[in-house]
């Protein structure tokens, strides 16, 4: 049930080598970056260089898109309704039950599509942020850049237990199935289906007990170190440069004149 | 969970969030014991797990929410486990948005707050019906509060970074309604569960 | 291969008929290779195996939990093929008793699990008291009703577990592991349930790994091993123990052990598989010998000895084993 | 009470010390009543019990991560009450294997998992990856440090949750079911391992279902129920079938069939526990025999063997048995 985003970890690529403490800052100033800007031109050049990023990273597409889609679906209702739903004047196109339906033009569709955009751009850099080494690695990387120590090991330690739980939960809802239960949308299912996840908490409240006495019995007094060391190249450098360096870019080319702000329309 | 995407927001109001959740969680941290790391792990490993589970309601497909619940259960604790929660989701799924994980833990751990603190005055009440029903129906009232508050949150958010979200927002929020009288079924029934099976897990903090 | 098919009679509908069933996880284990077999209704039949040799999987096919294209009219319950989408109309024809009952018990009350199935099915509430009540009498858990199933012990919840099947009334019962975890006595309480379920005619499957309970539940061994690798008579398919010996498994301990007595000079061409078997065994041979029976340490007893022994010390060949 | 702890020396320190060792758990249950016992070091010993019986409760009070104001004192380690405020400083004396292996491996990466403990002890990097390769290769998964747990079989995860307490050298290396849920092969792997170990002179202890595995494994028995009420050699303890039987528990499939065998008029007096135990007494019997051995059916063999089988028929008399 639980997709990894981590399946193509063990590919080869030059994002792939890039020593993840540097590639996770990196890319998450780039899409701050992107998030900050409101001129449609800027967004589509993030867009781009977003998708080179990507196709640097030798993800393949398919998996790429099969994520996107479902972000699609999020914010795609945006897309559709603001054009025509901002309140004021404008062409009016129907009106249903208080909510009018007019067409404000295309600087709407505008600002509609540059969310739309934003919102995918982050999506897909998240791909050669996190999908270019193991999930493990990129939780120690997070403790290469001092994240507190505590906030770490709950990292570390949830994403190992979501994969057992889910087989918890995979297991019990086969054991409903099995004797005639059908998910339908009804109370009956609600009730059954909170009393099973209310078992899957009971359940997991005892293990994480059980969990916490194993630790302690291998001498765990607080903190978690692991034998992992990150090596810095000078290419890691250059990698590092060339991203946040494109990061600061756009936001000196936000402030020109040549990129007006589409802010003002709202 | 109720996710804002990335993009959507005002600047400001995404880069308060981190602001926010920092201080937060600098403060839940201190106050977590080292020996409540695993226990607290385990326990959102469930809440992340519980948050996948689709269940089918006339022609959507809704998810719980679960802050409430993990309000109920963990106090102020729930801060540490709704970002994890939010940050994995984010990581494995896509879900949600990277800049907005501040301000969606926000909207998200203030309600279970709030709920974790109706559930505890409520169930002190020295009212009629045995503690089995009272859990439920104070579970169900934070559940349905966490939502509720989550989506006042989420609405005044959207409204505030421009105009041309009134209407979004009003979408959003009507097809969170029914939702609101999922959740608290779900966490009525969890609560009233776990009273009658391991009471001891409201015990603690 | 020492699968005997014979047995079985093609006209009557087979309680369970497999046919070319393939299944590969979404993550690309094959966990299933052309598995195909028969059992007629009334057989009670043991499902052996090494760990993740399939056999789990193929419990989940058994009622279409588990699907897959390749796998469409594979499986047939009754002599109707399985639909996928019917799932939850199954469990009048099959249950399923997972290995672990935590799996298996989710609500508050032991009452309410057992009346769970039967709620399901769309039976009227005092015909499933009735039910909730037999079936729990059936596992020898009487008056447990109101007893919170968390709470109760390992043996208890196995035998729990069994009751929210029985509950259903189904025709074929199939049960992973069902006496791990067991206790010396909750085991044999548990062998007991079984044979008495055997006994009123139910179709039995049974995942083990207890081959030493074997012999007294089954009728016949399918030893699986990604697809069947073994079918035949439990005798039969203990009686080939290169075969199960090469499968990571093992022959009763009795049989292992009358191996030995062989090199003593024990005259048998049929080896027992368990102590009661043993008992008529050494009955019948003093009673042809007689009323005697010669041991003795001849040339060759323990080279024979120590190549009897040596053909179950799993260990010696194991390549990736210390020292 | 067929307590024996007369063959312990009271001057050098023992490994393991339990004085009196009560535990109630805060929902009431009472698990241990009263439980002493001392372990010398290099003894391998079996802890059994029926379902509930506390075994898992005692193994946790060992290195002191479970304990009570009335357990102050009640546990010495290598000669050292046990201090619950320094569990952590446990590792390098007593090492604990929980029965799910799941339980132990919380770290991404199996070698996480395996370096943790060293890690945690202090021990410098070359030193602890050294520990890492050396334990995973000591319990046949060499090579295995990259593999992700959850993709890890049962029997490849119960080998590394050993991997990552061996890692840590401790003194005593304490195993709660450690054969449960594996094949024959498996198993015997798993037999092997702990036979290694126990050769090493390290200090065992192994809680246990499985009875015929005992004799390979430990030379001495502890039955726990709540307190424990038999403790001595394997042999000792196997001898007392009715405590045993009374306590939900069997003896050896071999034993019991000795017991059987001596109703045909096998002359022994002690019963060997087995199959390699059966061989030597076998041929000794024989050689003693003048090369023969004579079993025969006598007036009273059919009554004698029914009086033995009717001992370890558990659900005979079981009261809350079906039927
Ligand atoms: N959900 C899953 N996803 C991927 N692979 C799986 C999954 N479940 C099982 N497998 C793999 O499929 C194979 C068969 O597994 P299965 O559980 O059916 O074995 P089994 O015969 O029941 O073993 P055991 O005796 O240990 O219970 C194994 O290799 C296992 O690792
Ligand atoms: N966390 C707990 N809270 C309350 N009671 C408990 C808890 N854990 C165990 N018990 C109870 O304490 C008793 C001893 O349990 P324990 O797990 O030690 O038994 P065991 O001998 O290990 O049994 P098994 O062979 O089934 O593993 C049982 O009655 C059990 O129900
Ligand atoms: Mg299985
Ligand atoms: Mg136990």
């Amino acid at each position: 049930m639980i997709s990894e985003i981590d399946r193509y970890a063990g590919i080869s690529s030059p994002i792939h080598r890039w020593d993840p403490r540097f590639r996770l800052i990196s890319i998450f100033a780039l899409i701050f970056s992107v998030m900050l800007l409101y001129n449609l031109q800027l967004v589509m050049i993030g867009m781009i260089f977003a998708i080179i990023l990507t196709c640097i990273s030798k993800i393949p597409l398919s998996f790429v898109l099969s994520r996107m889609k479902l972000v699609f679906i999020f914010v795609i209702p945006f897309f559709i309704i603001i054009p025509f739903t901002v309140i004021g004047d404008g062409v009016e196109i129907a009106s249903f039950g208080g909510i009018t339906l007019s067409y404000r033009g295309i600087e709407y569709v505008k600002f509609a599509a540059m969310i739309v955009l934003k919102a995918l751009t982050a999506v897909m850099l998240i791909f050669p942020m996190v999908g270019t080494s193991r999930m493990d690695i990129t939780i120690k990387a997070l403790e290469g850049l001092h994240m507190p120590n505590k906030l770490v090991q709950m990292f570390a330690f949830t994403y190992r237990y979501i994969f057992v739980l889910d087989d918890e939960f995979t297991r019990m809802d086969r054991s409903l199935t099995s004797r005639g239960f059908k998910r339908q949308g009804n109370l009956y299912t609600l009730t059954t289906i909170s009393k099973a996840i209310a078992m899957l908490f009971v359940n997991s409240y005892e293990r994480a007990d059980r969990v916490f006495y194993a630790m302690r019995s291998k001498g765990y007094s607080g903190t978690v170190a692991t034998l992992h060391e990150f090596h810095t190249r000078w290419q890691d450098w250059v990698n590092t440069a060339v991203v946040v360096g494109f990061a600061v870019l756009l936001q000196v080319a936000a402030t020109s004149d040549t990129f007006s702000a589409a802010r003002g329309f709202l | 969970m109720v996710h804002i995407s990335d993009g959507v927001l005002d600047p400001w109001l995404w880069e308060s969030g981190w602001v926010i959740i920092a201080v937060i969680l600098a403060y839940t941290l201190s106050k977590m014991k080292t020996d409540d790391v695993p226990k607290l792990s385990v326990i959102t490993a469930a809440v992340f797990v519980a948050s996948l589970i689709h269940m089918q309601v006339g022609p959507t497909s809704v998810h719980f929410i679960l802050n409430g619940f993990a309000g109920v259960m963990l106090g102020i604790l729930a801060f540490p486990c709704i970002f994890v929660a939010l940050v994995l989701q984010c990581f494995l799924f896509g879900h949600g948005g990277v800049t907005t994980i501040g301000i969606n833990t926000v909207n998200m751990g203030v309600p279970a707050l709030i709920a974790y603190l109706i559930f505890k005055t409520g169930t002190k009440l020295d009212i009629r019906p045995e503690t089995k029903s009272k859990v439920t129906l104070f579970g169900a009232i934070a559940g349905g509060v966490g939502v509720v508050l989550a989506l006042l949150l989420l609405a005044t958010e959207l409204i505030t970074t421009g105009e041309a979200f009134y209407e979004t927002t009003v979408l959003v929020v009507t097809a969170h309604l029914p939702i609101i009288a999922i959740e608290a079924i779900f966490t009525g029934v969890l609560a009233g569960f776990i009273a009658t099976v391991k009471p001891e897990m409201f015990g603690e903090k | 291969m020492t699968a005997k098919a014979a047995a079985m009679g093609a006209g009557a509908a087979a309680a369970i008929r497999v046919h070319d069933l393939n299944y590969t996880y979404p993550d690309g284990t094959a966990a299933l290779e052309h598995v195909s077999f028969e059992i007629e209704k009334g057989e009670s039949v043991a499902l052996v195996g090494p760990n993740g040799a399939g056999k789990s999987t193929l419990l989940l096919h058994l009622n279409g939990i588990l699907h897959s294209k390749t796998s469409r009219g594979a499986v047939e319950i009754l002599g109707e093929p399985i639909n996928p989408k019917k799932v939850h109309k199954m469990p009048k024809k099959i249950g399923i008793v997972f290995q672990d009952p935590d799996d298996m018990l989710f609500m508050p009350l032991l009452a309410d699990d057992v009346a769970f199935g039967p709620i399901n099915l769309g039976i009227e509430k005092d015909e499933v008291k009735r039910q909730v009540k037999d079936s729990l009498l059936r596992v020898g858990l009487a008056g447990y009703e109101t007893r919170v199933s968390h709470h109760l012990s390992g043996g208890e919840k196995k035998r729990a577990a069994i009751a929210t099947v029985l509950s259903m009334d189904p025709e074929i019962i199939a049960m992973d592991e069902p006496t791990a975890n067991l206790d010396p006595k909750s085991r044999e309480e548990l062998i007991e349930i079984l044979r008495t379920l055997k006994d009123e005619g139910k179709t039995l499957i049974i995942i083990t790994h207890d081959v030493n309970a074997i012999p007294e539940l089954a009728d016949r061994v399918i030893v699986l091993e990604k697809t069947v690798i073994a079918d035949g008579t439990t005798r039969e398919v203990f009686a080939d123990s290169d075969m199960l010996v090469a499968a990571g498994l093992d022959v009763p301990t009795i049989m292992q052990f009358f191996e030995v007595l062989q090199a003593f000079g024990y005259p048998c061409d049929v080896l027992p598989l368990s102590i009661d078997g043993a008992v008529k065994n050494l009955t019948e041979t003093i009673e042809n010998g007689s009323g005697h029976l010669h041991l003795h340490i001849h040339k060759h007893t323990h080279t024979e000895v120590g190549a009897v022994r040596g053909k179950y010390q799993h260990h010696r060949t194991a390549a990736n084993c210390p020292k």
